[in-house]
């Protein structure tokens, strides 16, 4: 808008695109690459499908009577999973808020806060699960660890963007009308974010509660260490029970998570 | 936001008072789950050892020259270096698999996508599924299609991956700006028309915004994938753990965050080259 | 010719945005929509292609009811109705002549419009289009990089490259400044004039009202409360539009 | 089903009963499947030294020997190769007693053909010997303070195992308890713990009273190496089978013997041995005897596991 | 009382913004500035509350260069300054009631506005305020079921409920119908005079320029190009402020 002359020569012939071409043929080799890296084949996947289907038949009919065992660990890995996302997401909301640039003026607070961001959420859980694990002893404390600093990972990430990406018109209304940096906040950004937020943190939630599978290997408790006996006993039948078991537990979530969605936005 | 400072109706400050208390009570419930039990007698000893391990890396192991091969990359060696490449070739083809296919996903469980409620939610049933099967499952699956190496790893993830990426498609495509669809309906555009004219053009840049935030999450999985033979720094990264090798673990999250790191280098870049 | 019979619209939350509206609009008016903010001006312009669906009567196009069709047969009169919206609607990303071809895609089998494969005459017809509104040399550039009033005109060519028989527009002025109103007031009546295109415009310019318009209906809380020529259209008719007497120096620019 | 079900493997296409009995020197077994290319998987042993998860000198070591390309992958879990080996997607697996048993009888996915050999472990200080065995023990620890003086003693108290897969983390010192009239299910609460070392951390921290682990995890902890000191064991377990190699059942017997064979000479060549040792610490190879693993059949028996 | 002291602003792509403005503006006074499209309206206007950081000289206001303020006191001044901004800046998601109200938060501590226990009071006030433009009844509605003019009334009941002293409006009536158009300007020309706020507006139309100004300044290209009485601001001037001759016919409702 502001000099339309110069432009407007440019802009009458089609743009120049040659930098947006090597782009795409830069990413097509990386995956040909990987492909090559991976002995990826199609043939190969096509030919072996039904040695796939062997194993999922072994999975009909779930073993029932199995709900009555894996019960109890599945609701410890649902309390991991609250806990875990609850003070994940607390950690998560100063950080977010530190990291966005359009909140944070101050390069003190913004650059380490980002470091910290992006540090934590480049550490797999898995690692994290096994140290709090020779930390804490077996159990559940060292898997709510783990989860707390996997959420914080997530939803700092995931708050910080949309944080990042909010209508800027509101909080300058609130700077106008001369409000502190907390009431700036709470009016002109929390009101745009708490949809976003509340998704997240409950799709956070959702994660962990499959995360927690993953979790029990390195014996951070949960529905995970049950899973892993099932499968080294080739009990296909009450993997698939446990699987089913989240599969209800991720329903609730996901439905609960739509309607406070549907509320909120 | 919704909750006015002045009289709201009595009927939904009852219900705020049961959503508020239900959540109380499922607070209660998880922490009395998980009584936390204090720090533990050895962990002084364990912690100071797994301190010195990471801040001590092992950087014999970053890179271990096997034969004269120049292009050892393109190896199979089994240090770090090459674990992290396959790696990341194991997440790069996972996340490229899921994105792709993710999509028709993402727009049968859309809800403003269609009319139909079924559909919709047929298609949130589909990606919770997808979701829910363990990625472990998924990869002993694969296993047994493809045999063990990286490329049961790739097939897993792309998988498995679905179920996420094409739930965080959908929700893109549920908070879109209505407004050019709705020129495009104004158009007579058919709904795969308005689709591909107006919807498309507008969440390109979130769904390469969420296909890069998934990379890196493959990329941690991927670490995980490693466990039953599926290649990549995850076996070793294992090992390490179970060995109790605290300075082998410590090169290897080094590797890992530097291999995240450069990876949102690029990703940035290439999000500037291409939105 | 567009018939409103009995057609009411009440929105979800029960806000009634038309109510028991009839109406008859003949080809080539130039018909133009004032009322108070909130009146029902635009509720009742996205009820014709059906953007809004109403709530009770139909609106019949041409003898076809739009209430009643759908699928094939109701693209293919929403291809018929070009519209410029309030807010302009444009694919930021895209480039303006991308934005402006996607009013073709009516006119094609989708597989076509998807691969990008517009014929060269829709190509000629979308530029044709950006001159008539003097942004040609915009075509390559992404919507986003260009100023309010030239994102107004980009919504105006493609509603313009629609060859549609009717033009709805949404307060087109709005937020542009007096030069570029008369430019694009004056765009539509020429189109108007000389392809006989039906066009309906919502405006809160009583005077542009009057010097554009053939035809002017006055909407008050979604209720038809005046309808006639612009003869007719009187201070005294606008008073009972807005609903009170309207001083001679209220009228916009009517003093001086 | 009993502990001998020896029908010939589903997927053999010789009808013949496969070499479990008749074992690998027997000429007369096998399928037809001869392999262009050798594919090996392998769970690294948690005795070993230093555990790594390095696959290509293995793959040297075999490829010299056998005149084929050999491509060795690792895993964590014995379940992906039981099941790699049942759809043919792996040749050879390295599995342990438990493991094989049940993808032997139950699975139809591996045919025994040799044992791994290592040296013993002296019961007094947890230190190597220099015999060369193809067992191993487990044994239940308390720390050393611990008013737990006999087997009796645990009952009512808290106990770490192993997975209940696991031979040395469960089903022998299951069986050990059962000898001696305390119910592993019933008598004890048990924890489940991934990884030995975790066992013999949560006696240390208090966490349990008693943990099954194998002998002797204790030494290999270097980030706790007061570990011996602080613990006492209360009693070993019988010896328990070492590692198997196991092949595919459909492998012809040519191949079978040429692969014992390469594996056997790899064991007597000091050079490739140290590599062994290395990395899996198997000192050595010899044929398997499918009985040798009824005491492990009987075990699983006895705790209620096998069907 | 505000004065700009040698005023320079260059946006950061080097675009200027303003050119070296040296006016004093004083208390009570109603102002219009008009200009073309991008000729730095907007920029001048936010640079008063520095919602623009200007990039040389300062900005005094009633004696406290507020380029100098800052925290507290930097808080204290605007608070003292109402906005009415072009876009609206409504939190879309929010009640009306919640917007308007969060123009009080700077009278009071964070601690309760973020509880949000504002004093009765103030919620008179914001009711009272949302009376005046007359949409009292879209209280408890969430900010987007309005429509566009009903929007831009929530803004300006914002300003109105914060009580300032000065009053700035960035386009206050440009989606507005000619009568709530005339309510706002009145509204703005009461408070002007029976509160004496000095109340600076931006504005696209001449005529209601000519008619609520005490004083009209013309911008162009950054820079003050005119600067008088209504009295003195001929069409001539405003040929040069918009940088040709505005035919007659082209002023808003010029004809008729
Ligand atoms: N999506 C919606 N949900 C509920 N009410 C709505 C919605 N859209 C509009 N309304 C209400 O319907 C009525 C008519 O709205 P409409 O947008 O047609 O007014 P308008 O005449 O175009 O006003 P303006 O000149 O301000 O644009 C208004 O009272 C408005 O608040
Ligand atoms: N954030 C920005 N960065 C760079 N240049 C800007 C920015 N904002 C405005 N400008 C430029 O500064 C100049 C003055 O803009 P300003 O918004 O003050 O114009 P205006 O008089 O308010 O115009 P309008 O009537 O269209 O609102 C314009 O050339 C504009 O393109
Ligand atoms: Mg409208
Ligand atoms: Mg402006």
């Amino acid at each position: 808008m502001s000099n339309p002359g110069t432009k407007a020569a440019a802009a009458m012939k089609k743009p120049d695109r040659t930098k947006t071409y090597i782009t795409y043929i830069f990413i097509i080799l990386l995956v040909w690459a990987s492909a090559a890296k991976t002995d990826a084949s199609l043939i190969k996947l096509i030919t072996g499908t039904p040695e796939m289907g062997k194993l999922l038949v072994e999975m009909v009919p779930p073993d029932w009577g199995y709900l009555d065992v894996v019960w109890k660990p599945m609701m410890e890995t649902v309390q991991m999973a609250v806990i875990g996302t609850t003070f994940g997401a607390l950690l998560a909301i100063p950080i977010a808020l530190f990291a966005a640039g359009n909140v944070t003026k101050s390069r003190f607070l913004l650059y380490p806060a980002r470091f910290i961001l992006n540090l934590v959420r480049t550490i797999p859980d898995l690692l994290f699960a096994a140290v709090f694990v020779a930390i804490f002893g077996i159990g559940p404390v060292a898997g709510v660890l783990a989860l707390v600093f996997f959420s914080f990972g997530l939803i700092s990430k995931l708050l910080y963007e949309s944080i990042e990406a909010v209508d800027p018109g509101p909080m300058e209304a609130m700077t106008a009308v001369g409000a502190s940096k907390l009431q700036w906040i709470h009016f002109g950004v929390v009101p745009q974010v708490l949809a976003q937020f509340t998704a997240y943190t409950l799709y956070t939630f959702e994660v962990n509660v499959r995360a927690a599978a993953v979790l029990g290997l390195v014996g951070a408790g949960g529905i995970g260490l049950y899973l892993d006996r099932v499968l080294n006993q080739l009990r296909y039948d009450r993997a698939s029970m446990i699987i089913l078991l989240t599969l209800v537990v991720v329903l609730i979530i996901d439905y609960a998570s739509t309607k406070i969605r549907e509320k909120l936005l | 936001m919704r909750n006015e400072p002045l009289k709201s109706p009595p009927r939904f400050r009852i219900r705020f008072w049961l959503v508020a208390v239900f959540i109380v009570l499922v607070y209660v419930w998880s922490f009395n789950g998980v009584p936390f039990t204090g720090i533990k007698e050895t962990a002084g000893q364990v912690s100071k050892a797994i301190m010195k391990g990471l801040f001590h890396p092992d950087w014999s192991y970053v890179y271990i020259p096997e034969d004269m091969s120049f292009f050892q990359w393109l190896s199979d060696g089994e240090d770090l270096l090459n674990g992290l490449i396959v790696t990341l070739a194991i997440s790069i083809l996972g996340t490229v698999i899921s994105a792709i296919i993710c999509v028709p996903f993402a727009f049968w469980a859309a809800n403003n996508m269609s009319k139909v409620k079924a559909v919709t939610a047929s298609g949130k049933f589909a990606l919770s599924f997808i979701r829910t099967f363990p990625e472990l499952v998924m990869a002993i699956l694969f296993i047994k299609a493809v045999g063990p190496g990286p490329y049961a790893g790739v097939l897993a993830l792309g998988l498995h991956s679905i179920g996420m990426l094409g739930k965080l498609y959908s929700e893109a495509i549920e908070n879109l700006d209505q407004g050019p669809s709705e020129a495009l309906t104004a158009c007579g555009a058919n709904r795969f028309q308005v689709l591909w004219h107006a919807v498309i053009p507008q969440v390109l840049p979130e769904f390469f915004s969420f296909t890069l935030y998934r990379f890196e999450i493959n990329v941690r999985s991927a670490s995980i994938l490693g466990m039953i033979g599926a290649g990549g720094i995850g076996t070793p990264l294992v090992f390490a753990l179970e060995a109790r090798a605290w300075n082998r673990v410590g090169v290897i999250l080094l590797g890992i965050i530097v291999l995240v790191t450069i990876i949102d280098l690029i990703s940035s870049y290439i999000r500037k080259r291409l939105v | 010719m567009i018939e409103f019979q009995n057609v009411s619209k009440v929105y979800p939350n029960g806000t009634v945005g038309l109510k028991n509206l009839n109406l008859t609009i003949h080809k080539g008016e130039f018909i133009v929509i004032v009322g108070l903010s909130g009146a029902g001006k635009s509720t009742m312009l996205r009820s014709i292609n059906r953007l809004h669906e109403i709530t009770d009567g139909q609106i019949v196009i041409d003898g076809k009811s739009i209430t009643a069709a759908s699928g094939g047969e109701l693209r293919r009169m929403r291809r018929d109705i070009g519209m410029i919206f309030q807010s302009f609607n444009l694919v930021k990303r895209s480039s303006v002549l991308r934005n402006v071809l996607s009013g073709r895609v009516g006119y094609h089998p989708t597989w076509r419009t998807v691969l990008g494969m517009f014929p060269k005459h829709d190509v000629d017809l979308a530029l044709k289009a950006l001159e008539r509104v003097n942004i040609r040399e915009k075509a390559y550039s992404r919507a986003d990089e260009l100023s309010g009033g030239q994102q107004q005109r980009v919504s105006i060519a493609r509603a313009l490259a629609q060859e549609a028989k009717i033009i709805l527009a949404d307060e087109p002025v709005a937020s542009l400044d007096p030069l570029t109103t008369r430019q694009v007031m004056d765009d539509l009546q020429r189109i108007n004039q000389e392809l006989g295109i039906t066009t309906i415009v919502n405006l809160h310019f009583i005077d542009l009202a009057r010097e554009y318009a053939t035809r002017i209906i006055g909407l008050r809380a979604g209720q038809v409360v005046f309808d006639g020529p612009v003869a007719e259209a009187t201070d005294d008719k606008f008073s009972e539009i807005y609903g009170r007497a309207i001083k001679k120096d209220e009228l916009l620019g009517g003093t001086e | 089903a009993g502990c001998a079900k020896k029908e010939a493997p589903q997927q053999s296409a010789a009808p013949a009963p496969a070499g479990n009995k008749q074992e690998a020197a027997a000429p007369k077994t096998g399928g037809t499947f001869e392999p262009k290319e050798l594919r090996v998987q392998f769970v690294p042993s948690q005795q070993a030294e230093t555990l790594e998860a390095k696959a290509k000198p293995l793959e040297k070591l075999l490829s010299d020997k056998l005149g084929i390309p050999v491509k060795v992958s690792v895993s964590t879990n014995y379940n992906t190769v039981i099941e790699a080996m049942a759809s043919k997607q792996v040749d050879i697996g390295f599995l342990p007693p438990t493991n094989y048993v049940v993808a032997h009888d139950d699975k139809k996915a591996a045919d025994l053909l040799l044992q791994a050999q290592r040296f013993g472990v002296d019961d007094k200080t947890g230190q190597p010997t220099t015999e060369l065995v193809d067992y191993y023990k487990s044994m239940i620890i308390v720390k050393a303070d611990s008013p737990i003086k006999e087997l009796k003693d645990l009952k009512g108290k808290k106990m770490a195992w192993q997975d209940v897969t696991s031979s040395a983390g469960y089903v022998y010192p299951a069986i050990l308890m059962k000898k001696n009239g305390i119910d592993p299910d019933k008598d004890v609460t048990g924890i489940t713990v991934k990884g030995h070392d975790k066992g013999v951390l949560a006696v240390l921290n208090g966490d349990v009273d008693a943990a099954a682990v194998f002998q002797d995890i204790r030494t290999q902890m270097k980030d706790v190496p007061d570990a011996v000191q602080k613990t006492r064991v209360l009693s070993f377990t019988d010896k328990i089978p070492n590692d198997t190699i196991s092949v595919r059942p459909d492998m012809s017997q040519a191949w079978r013997d040429k692969i014992s064979q390469a594996f056997i000479d790899l064991g007597k060549n000091d050079d490739s041995r140290k590599i062994l040792v290395d990395i899996y610490s198997h000192q050595g190879y010899v044929k398997g005897d499918d009985k040798n693993f009824d005491i492990v059949r009987q075990a699983a028996k006895d705790i209620g596991q096998k069907k």
